[in-house]
């Protein structure tokens, strides 16, 4: 330490140094404040995008940077969102604690579920993950006398926002809720990516033997970020089923986690902003060619995921990366 | 003599039907610097594996600084002093240089599982990580990809990854293999001056490298000791010369 | 003697970056060639060349009277071309055995052709593990397979990247042995990368240094050997 | 404007092509009815299957954006549940031509149904199997959600209830279900009769080669059940499946009805000879004829409270499955049910009408009065 | 028919390595091509399956060669972003070409009927099928686990560049490896077309099955997936006979004890 770094910068400061704010990054909340006043009558879509963001963040954190890859996220998700329907379906009609409830039941769910399965990995641990969603799929199937079962939840009563603000019809309260809970998600992501404990999951997911060497509590670190994780997706789910008082069997199955899993690696897993490229770009696309043609639009999706990953490795955000690569380049 | 630094006993170990560690009886002194050597598939590898507990012995015991630690998990192990090279390059090939230090370092400081209000100690975690570079004569390559470098520098970052752990034992497994003869000057260089109370056990085919550097010399055959000795003892021993040294000329 | 393998004015490197600058060499039937260089300046890099796995940016490579430069990899190796790479690079999920008979190759009129037999002849601590996978072998266990799998190709030119590493002493004597059989028996012609450049230059007549990707010497290997002073001025190497 | 809400695709797309082809037709047919200056615009949207929490954001847009007249669809019971409260808040008359749960019109005054409830067929069906057909010990299988579990609940209750004794009941899952070892713990119990339900689709063809292949029929045991396992589009694909299941329904493609032969044979000019319409069909049919109704009645100027004013007590002679009523204080559906037995005409297999069950009301709304 | 497919899943997965999520495209193309040769050209059964191995397996090599082999390299994440793309393709082209109903098929006389063995009957179409997978099952594994074929796909995906280093094609190797998993596809789906009716979202439909029957079974295996799929469809049976009220949860229960007892699956290479 004696030896003060003679560069300036010196490395340090510039490992450091990805930790501070770039402008660039209030673009999304910018856009997102943006639409709110430019397109009133796409709120409704808006709000399931946000959550749909917020859900891709949280599966972000394990599969982009402790490289768990999962099919089980709706499990989390579904979680979530049947603890706030049961709540609100119960006379418990406040919705922050509400969420506040189904963030804590998702990250149960996640440490108890991580614990036993994250031992093992790889197509092993993919499996299990399936496992579990649809194990809770079943669950709540069966639990009909409290899920509602294939029927779905009935009978959801959420209070206005704070006591004041009402859900209303144009999904103005539900857009707002939706941001400023997706504000606070990403604050705490972020910060966690950078932090010691985030850089310790990147090694893990490049080299497991090596941490172990190195006296890292693998296990334990792992159970952590998926219980983490969870809770952020339990948030989600509560989310979506408070700002659309509706809950069914379809939040926990295995089309969830794949259509979420698709979602972030089409905006670039790993990268902390995929999520909010992907989920908007997918859901968009989804939406206007759905409605163009209702019947073939499926066809067009896949075009374009499979265009996507021939021209784009990494996602789209790769596609920046390598166009802003490209345009120094030649500057240069 | 004092309590040592390492110690196994009747240490067992077999794939199927293969011995690997054969009631393997050993001891590493504090402050030793001791050399493993052995001809190819003798078990010298395994042999530290069981240490570390990459792998669960069938039976026996380790004891580290006189307590056994046969039971204990990879992790406490190293937070009990257990530090390690690997004989194959076993690092975070994506990271850069001086993050992969740093990983090992915020381990050992503790503040590897923080997230909030550890801006000030990861910056000295960083610092120590960068000091250490530049001890290995590495700094230069600090921000640069390990995967870019070539194979006889990332040895070093095999060995700085260890050392910032600063382990009581440290377990060195052909450190030098791959590494030209004046980056392997700086290993040798490097390891004569840590401090004394460090106990190095290393593992290496360059005879000459061997017979520089350490006091004792153990010999594995088929997983079990061969003979134990003095550098001078075990050159001249003709068993050793049949199964490993050969009749090449060594001083 | 005919040329078996002539580079010349070869640039190449990975993606973008140009690692080696301006290299030529020739090589002929049985001739054994030593490379020299410190850490990184693009030993690898040239075996890796003469293999394709690099990017070409100039330069030819001829190989047995055949431009391979556009060659794809398997058809040089196909053409004669054996290789042992630094890291191995054994296929974890093969057994010992199959490692070897992937690589197993006939070439008619060759007199007295590899075998899995005459590899384990050679290696017999492999012979004992013949079983196990790629991945539980033991360092040196994996550095001998390297070796017998390149062998089993019958190669006409043998490219050899630190093959010494990680071996025992015995093993190294027996290997070297083997190397200067095959160079009078078969007319090999070998390639040699080595940390120790004592051993490399008593093996191979001829040596070439290498510097940030230039040669900065070529010649005899004697010149060297006799004169220490020089060589460690070329590699840093004292004695 | 009406706002379509069907699944295009996913599991549902299978049911939202026919009920979409019935609403094209219709509109095809009848456009020239519509007053002078009135212009009918369908805007369909996808709800990808059971997933209110898409049909709702739909209908949100729908209402919000596109300012429809009128919500129409809903394959799925969540769906039109989780539509429910905005038909109430936005005032928007929502025409439910699928869902079948009973309690869904209760949900919202500003819904009606055009389709069928599960008690309205299997209640009937229980009654009919103690009294007419003489069994009397009876085994019920049913798919284990929703509706499958109402089913289960209307037919126990009539055939117990008309003196049938229940030796057991079993529930079946939901996905990839293979019938093979539930029917094979039926045929060891022995019942003279067994009452399926399964959703009509593929699954019902998997159903009758599982009766075949374990010899259900040979062992003497009836298989009766609801339209759901026979649907008229699937029947091609039934191979050879066993004739004589007796099934209660609210319409079937072969019936003899001018009314419907008309509609299957413009349907088949349309679509193709290969093509069957099916109970799906025939809801959205009638749900556009409500629609019309409505539309023609107030001339093109469309008022929420008097629409639905107008749907209430609405009735229509000619609908393909005989004459229907909308119940003026349930808003729900009066319809004939039919008993049907599978035959073979021509060597083709049909849902053949031989007794019909005039003008059943939904049963289960007089077990559960509104609170 | 299970594990037909599934084998051929485990051929492109686990032989491969490519996380081809897509496969169930293959054997929706199978069914398809089967049904449409019986009902439109009259072909007979076992030809028309012929057929649809054959054609699935000269289509997979076009595929193969446009867009697979540039994803070998890619990662594991883009692989499966790729394959759902396929899906959603397959799907609406399905649904475009044959209409969004299921087909199915008329399997010929010799293969209808019971046989019975004591108190039970068993179909003998399922009879049929276990021994139509038990010759294929046999024919692969002479085929590829015993012969150097075999053992160069496996290189080829440890390590492709030293495998070429060696002499091996791997982009030939490869293709003839995707067609015959392809082709194995078609030929499940075409035979289990009775049982697993074919419509267009047969692939996303099935997938999470055929995932199970590969990770059981354990990837690159051969024998695992048939094991894994007899082992499966008895105790699953036999499940829902003794105990329905557990339905659908049997089949994750087992797997998941499974995996945990033994991750690399029954008979996995780790
Ligand atoms: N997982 C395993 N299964 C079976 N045998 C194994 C396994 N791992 C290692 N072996 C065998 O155990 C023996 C000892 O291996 P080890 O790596 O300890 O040798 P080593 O002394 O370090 O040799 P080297 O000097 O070549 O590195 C070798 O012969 C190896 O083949
Ligand atoms: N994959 C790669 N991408 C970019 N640069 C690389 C890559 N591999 C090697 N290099 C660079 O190429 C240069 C030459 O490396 P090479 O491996 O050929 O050296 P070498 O002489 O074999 O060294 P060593 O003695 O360590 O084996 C080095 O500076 C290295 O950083
Ligand atoms: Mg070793
Ligand atoms: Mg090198």
């Amino acid at each position: 330490m004696a030896t003060s770094p003679p560069k300036v910068p010196s490395p340090v400061d510039i490992l450091l140094r990805r930790r501070r704010l770039r402008p660039i990054e209030t673009l999304p909340w910018a856009i997102a404040v943006a639409v709110y006043f430019a397109f009133p009558t796409y709120l409704p879509l808006g709000t399931e995008i946000l959550i749909m963001v917020l859900f891709a963040l949280s599966l972000d954190l394990i599969l982009g940077y402790a490289g768990i890859v999962t099919l089980g996220h709706a499990a989390f998700f579904g979680v979530g969102a049947y603890t706030a329907g049961i709540l609100a379906a119960n006379g418990w009609s406040e919705p922050t604690s509400g969420l506040v409830a189904a963030g804590l039941m998702a990250g149960i769910v996640g440490v108890v579920s991580g614990f036993i399965i994250l031992r093992t990995h790889g197509v092993t641990l993919l499996m299990l993950t399936l496992a579990v969603v649809f194990m809770l799929h079943e669950a709540a199937n069966k639990a009909g006398f409290i899920t509602g079962g294939a029927d779905g939840l009935q009978g959801m009563v959420v209070d206005p926002l704070f006591g004041a603000f009402r859900f209303d019809m144009f999904g103005r309260t539900a857009y707002l809720y939706a941001l400023a809970v997706l504000f606070l998600a990403w604050l705490f992501a972020r910060l966690l990516v950078h932090s010691p404990f985030g850089r310790s999951l990147t090694g893990i997911r490049e080299n497991v033997t090596r941490m172990h060497a190195i006296g890292s509590p693998v296990h334990r670190r792992l159970v952590a970020i998926y219980a983490i994780s969870a809770v952020l997706a339990g948030i989600a789910g509560g989310l979506l089923a408070q700002t659309t008082q509706a809950v069914a069997l379809t939040v926990v199955t295995f089309e969830r986690s794949g259509g979420i899993l698709v979602m972030l690696i089409l905006g670039g897993a790993g990268r902390l902003y995929g999520a909010f490229v992907g989920a908007p770009a997918f859901m968009l696309a989804q939406d206007t060619l759905a409605k163009s043609d209702p019947v073939y639009w499926l066809f067009w999706i896949g075009l374009m995921l499979v265009l996507v990953v021939m021209f784009a490795r990494g996602g789209i955000l790769g596609l920046v990366d390598a166009a802003l690569h490209l345009a120094r380049r030649l500057r240069r | 003599m004092s309590r040592p630094a390492l110690e196994t006993r009747e240490l067992n170990k077999s794939f199927g039907a293969l011995a690997v560690a054969n009631n393997i009886d050993f001891r590493l002194e504090v402050g030793a610097r001791h050399a493993l050597i052995g001809p190819n598939g003798a078990g010298k590898t395994t042999f530290i594996n069981l240490i570390t507990g990459r792998l669960q012995p069938s039976s026996g015991r380790i004891l580290l600084a006189g307590e056994d630690i046969a039971g204990l998990s990879q992790e406490a192990r190293v937070k009990r002093g257990l530090g390690r090279t690997f004989q194959i390059n076993t690092l975070f090939r994506g990271l850069s240089v001086l993050e992969n230090v740093t990983l090992a370092i915020a381990e050992r400081q503790g503040v590897a599982g923080g997230i909030f209000r550890v801006a000030g100690a990861y910056r000295r975690v960083a610092e120590e990580a960068y000091a250490l570079l530049e001890r290995l004569r590495i700094a230069e390559d600090a921000l640069k990809p390990v995967r870019e470098l070539p194979y006889g520098r990332q040895r070093l970052v095999e060995i700085a990854i260890a050392l910032g752990l600063k382990p009581k034992v440290l377990l060195l497994d052909e450190p030098a293999a791959g590494v030209p003869t004046p980056e392997s000057a700086i290993i040798l260089d490097l390891v004569e001056r840590l401090p004394a109370e460090i106990a190095v056990l290393i593992i290496e085919h360059d005879m000459d490298l061997v017979f520089r550097l350490a006091q004792r010399i153990t010999v594995l055959v088929q997983g079990g000791v061969l003979v134990e000795g003095t550098p001078a003892e075990i050159a001249a021993d003709a068993r050793v010369r049949e199964v490993y040294l050969g009749e090449r000329r060594h001083d | 003697m005919t040329d078996m393998l002539s580079l010349s004015d070869i640039c190449a490197g990975y993606g973008e970056t140009v690692v080696l600058d301006g290299i030529s060499l020739t090589l002929g039937d049985g001739d054994n060639l030593a490379v020299l260089g410190r850490n990184g300046v693009g030993k690898t890099t040239l075996l890796a060349t003469v293999m394709g796995h690099t990017t070409l940016h100039a330069g030819s490579v001829v190989f047995a009277g055949r431009d391979i430069a556009r060659s794809a990899i398997y058809k040089r190796a196909l053409a004669g071309i054996g290789y042992v790479p630094q890291e191995r690079e054994i296929f974890p999920s093969l057994s010992v055995e199959e490692n070897l008979t992937v690589a197993a190759q006939r070439r008619p009129g060759r007199a007295n052709a590899w075998t899995m037999a005459r590899v384990f002849d050679l290696f017999p601590s492999l012979a004992a593990r013949r079983r196990n996978m790629g991945n539980q072998l033991s360092g040196g266990e994996q550095q001998m397979l390297s070796i017998g799998r390149a062998l089993m190709g019958n190669p006409s030119l043998l490219l050899l990247d630190e093959p010494l590493e990680g071996l025992a002493p015995v093993i190294i004597d027996a290997l070297i042995a083997a190397l200067h059989r095959l160079r009078q028996e078969d007319r090999l012609a070998i390639m040699l990368v080595e940390q120790h450049a004592r051993l490399a230059l008593e093996f191979a007549p001829r040596v070439l240094i290498l510097d940030r990707g230039k040669a900065v010497w070529a010649g005899d290997s004697r010149a060297l050997l006799d004169d220490p002073q020089k060589l460690a001025g070329l590699i840093g190497v004292a004695g | 404007k009406v706002g379509l809400i069907l699944s295009y695709s996913g599991q549902g797309a299978s049911i939202g092509d026919l009920m979409d082809k019935a609403v094209k037709l219709y509109i095809k047919q009848h456009e020239k009815d519509l007053p002078a200056g009135v212009k009918l615009e369908i805007i369909r949207r996808d709800d990808t299957g059971p997933n209110p929490e898409v049909a709702r954001r739909l209908a949100q847009e729908l209402i919000t954006r596109e300012k429809v007249d009128f919500l129409a669809g809903l394959i799925y019971t969540p769906n039109a549940m989780a539509v429910a409260s905005l038909a109430t808040e936005a005032k928007v008359p929502t025409i439910v031509m699928n869902a079948g749960t009973s309690v869904i019109v209760r949900r919202s005054p500003y819904i009606a149904r055009v389709s069928f409830t599960m008690w309205q067929s299997a209640y009937p069906l229980g009654k009919w199997a103690a009294q007419q057909s003489g069994v009397k010990r009876a085994y019920t299988a049913v798919t284990d959600y929703g509706p499958g579990h109402d089913s289960e609940a209307a037919f126990t209750k009539a055939f117990t209830e008309s003196g049938g004794q229940m030796v057991g009941s079993v529930r079946m899952p939901l996905q990839n279900p293979d019938f093979i070892p539930f029917l094979q713990r039926v045929k060891d119990e022995k019942p003279d009769v067994l009452f399926v339900f399964v959703p009509a689709g593929k699954v019902a063809t998997a159903l009758m080669k599982a009766y075949n292949d374990l010899g259900l029929a040979q062992a003497g045991i009836k298989l009766i059940g609801q339209g759901d396992i026979v649907p008229d589009e699937e029947l091609p694909n039934m191979g050879d499946a066993p004739t004589g299941i007796v099934t209660v329904h609210h319409y079937s493609a072969s019936a003899d009805r001018p009314q419907n032969k008309a509609f299957v044979a413009a349907w088949k000019k349309e679509y193709g000879a290969d093509s069957t319409p099916s109970f799906y069909s025939v809801a959205s049919w009638d749900g556009m004829a409500a629609i019309f109704h409505t539309i023609k009645a107030q001339n093109g100027k469309l008022d929420a409270d008097k629409t639905m004013a107008l749907l209430k007590g609405w009735q229509n002679p000619d609908s393909p499955r005989g004459p229907i009523t909308i119940d003026k204080d349930t808003r729900d559906i009066i319809q004939n049910e039919y008993i049907r037995r599978l035959e073979r005409v021509n060597g083709k297999l049909t849902n053949v009408e031989f007794e019909t069950i005039p003008q059943v009301k939904d049963p289960w709304v007089q077990f559960n009065p509104p609170q | 028919m299970l594990y037909i497919i599934s084998v051929g899943l485990s051929v492109t997965m686990g032989l491969m390595g490519f996380a081809n999520l897509a496969h169930g495209v293959f054997a929706m193309a199978g069914g398809y091509v089967t049904v449409t040769l019986m009902k439109t050209a009259g072909m007979p059964f076992p030809l028309a399956l012929l057929a649809a191995f054959a054609v699935v397996g000269l289509c997979s090599v076009v595929l193969e060669r446009a867009l697979y082999s540039r994803l070998y390299s890619a990662g594991e994440l883009e692989q499966v972003l790729f394959t759902i793309g396929l899906i959603f393709m397959a799907i609406a082209s399905a649904k475009f070409i044959w209409g969004p109903l299921p087909q199915g098929i008329d399997i010929p006389d010799y293969l209808q009927g019971r046989l019975d063995i004591g108190s039970r009957s068993f179909p003998v179409y399922r009879a049929f099928l276990i021994a139509v997978s038990l010759v294929i099952v046999l024919g692969l594994w002479l085929g590829i686990e015993r012969t150097k074929f075999g053992a160069q796909v496996r290189a080829a995906v440890d390590n492709r560049q030293m495998a070429q280093s060696l002499g091996i094609h791997t982009r030939r190797l490869f293709t003839l490896t995707f067609a015959l998993g392809s082709g194995l596809a078609a030929l499940g789906g075409g035979l289990g077309a009775e049982i697993l009716a074919i419509n267009p979202s047969y692939a996303i439909e099935h997938l999470v099955y055929f995932l199970i029957v590969v990770a059981v079974g354990g990837l690159g295996s051969l024998r695992g997936p048939f094991v894994a799929a007899l082992l499966l469809g008895v105790t699953d049976t036999a499940f829902k006979y003794l105990v329905p009220e557990l339905g659908a949860f049997f089949i994750f229960v087992a797997m998941f004890g499974l995996l945990m007892w033994r991750p690399a699956g029954l008979f996995g290479r780790s």
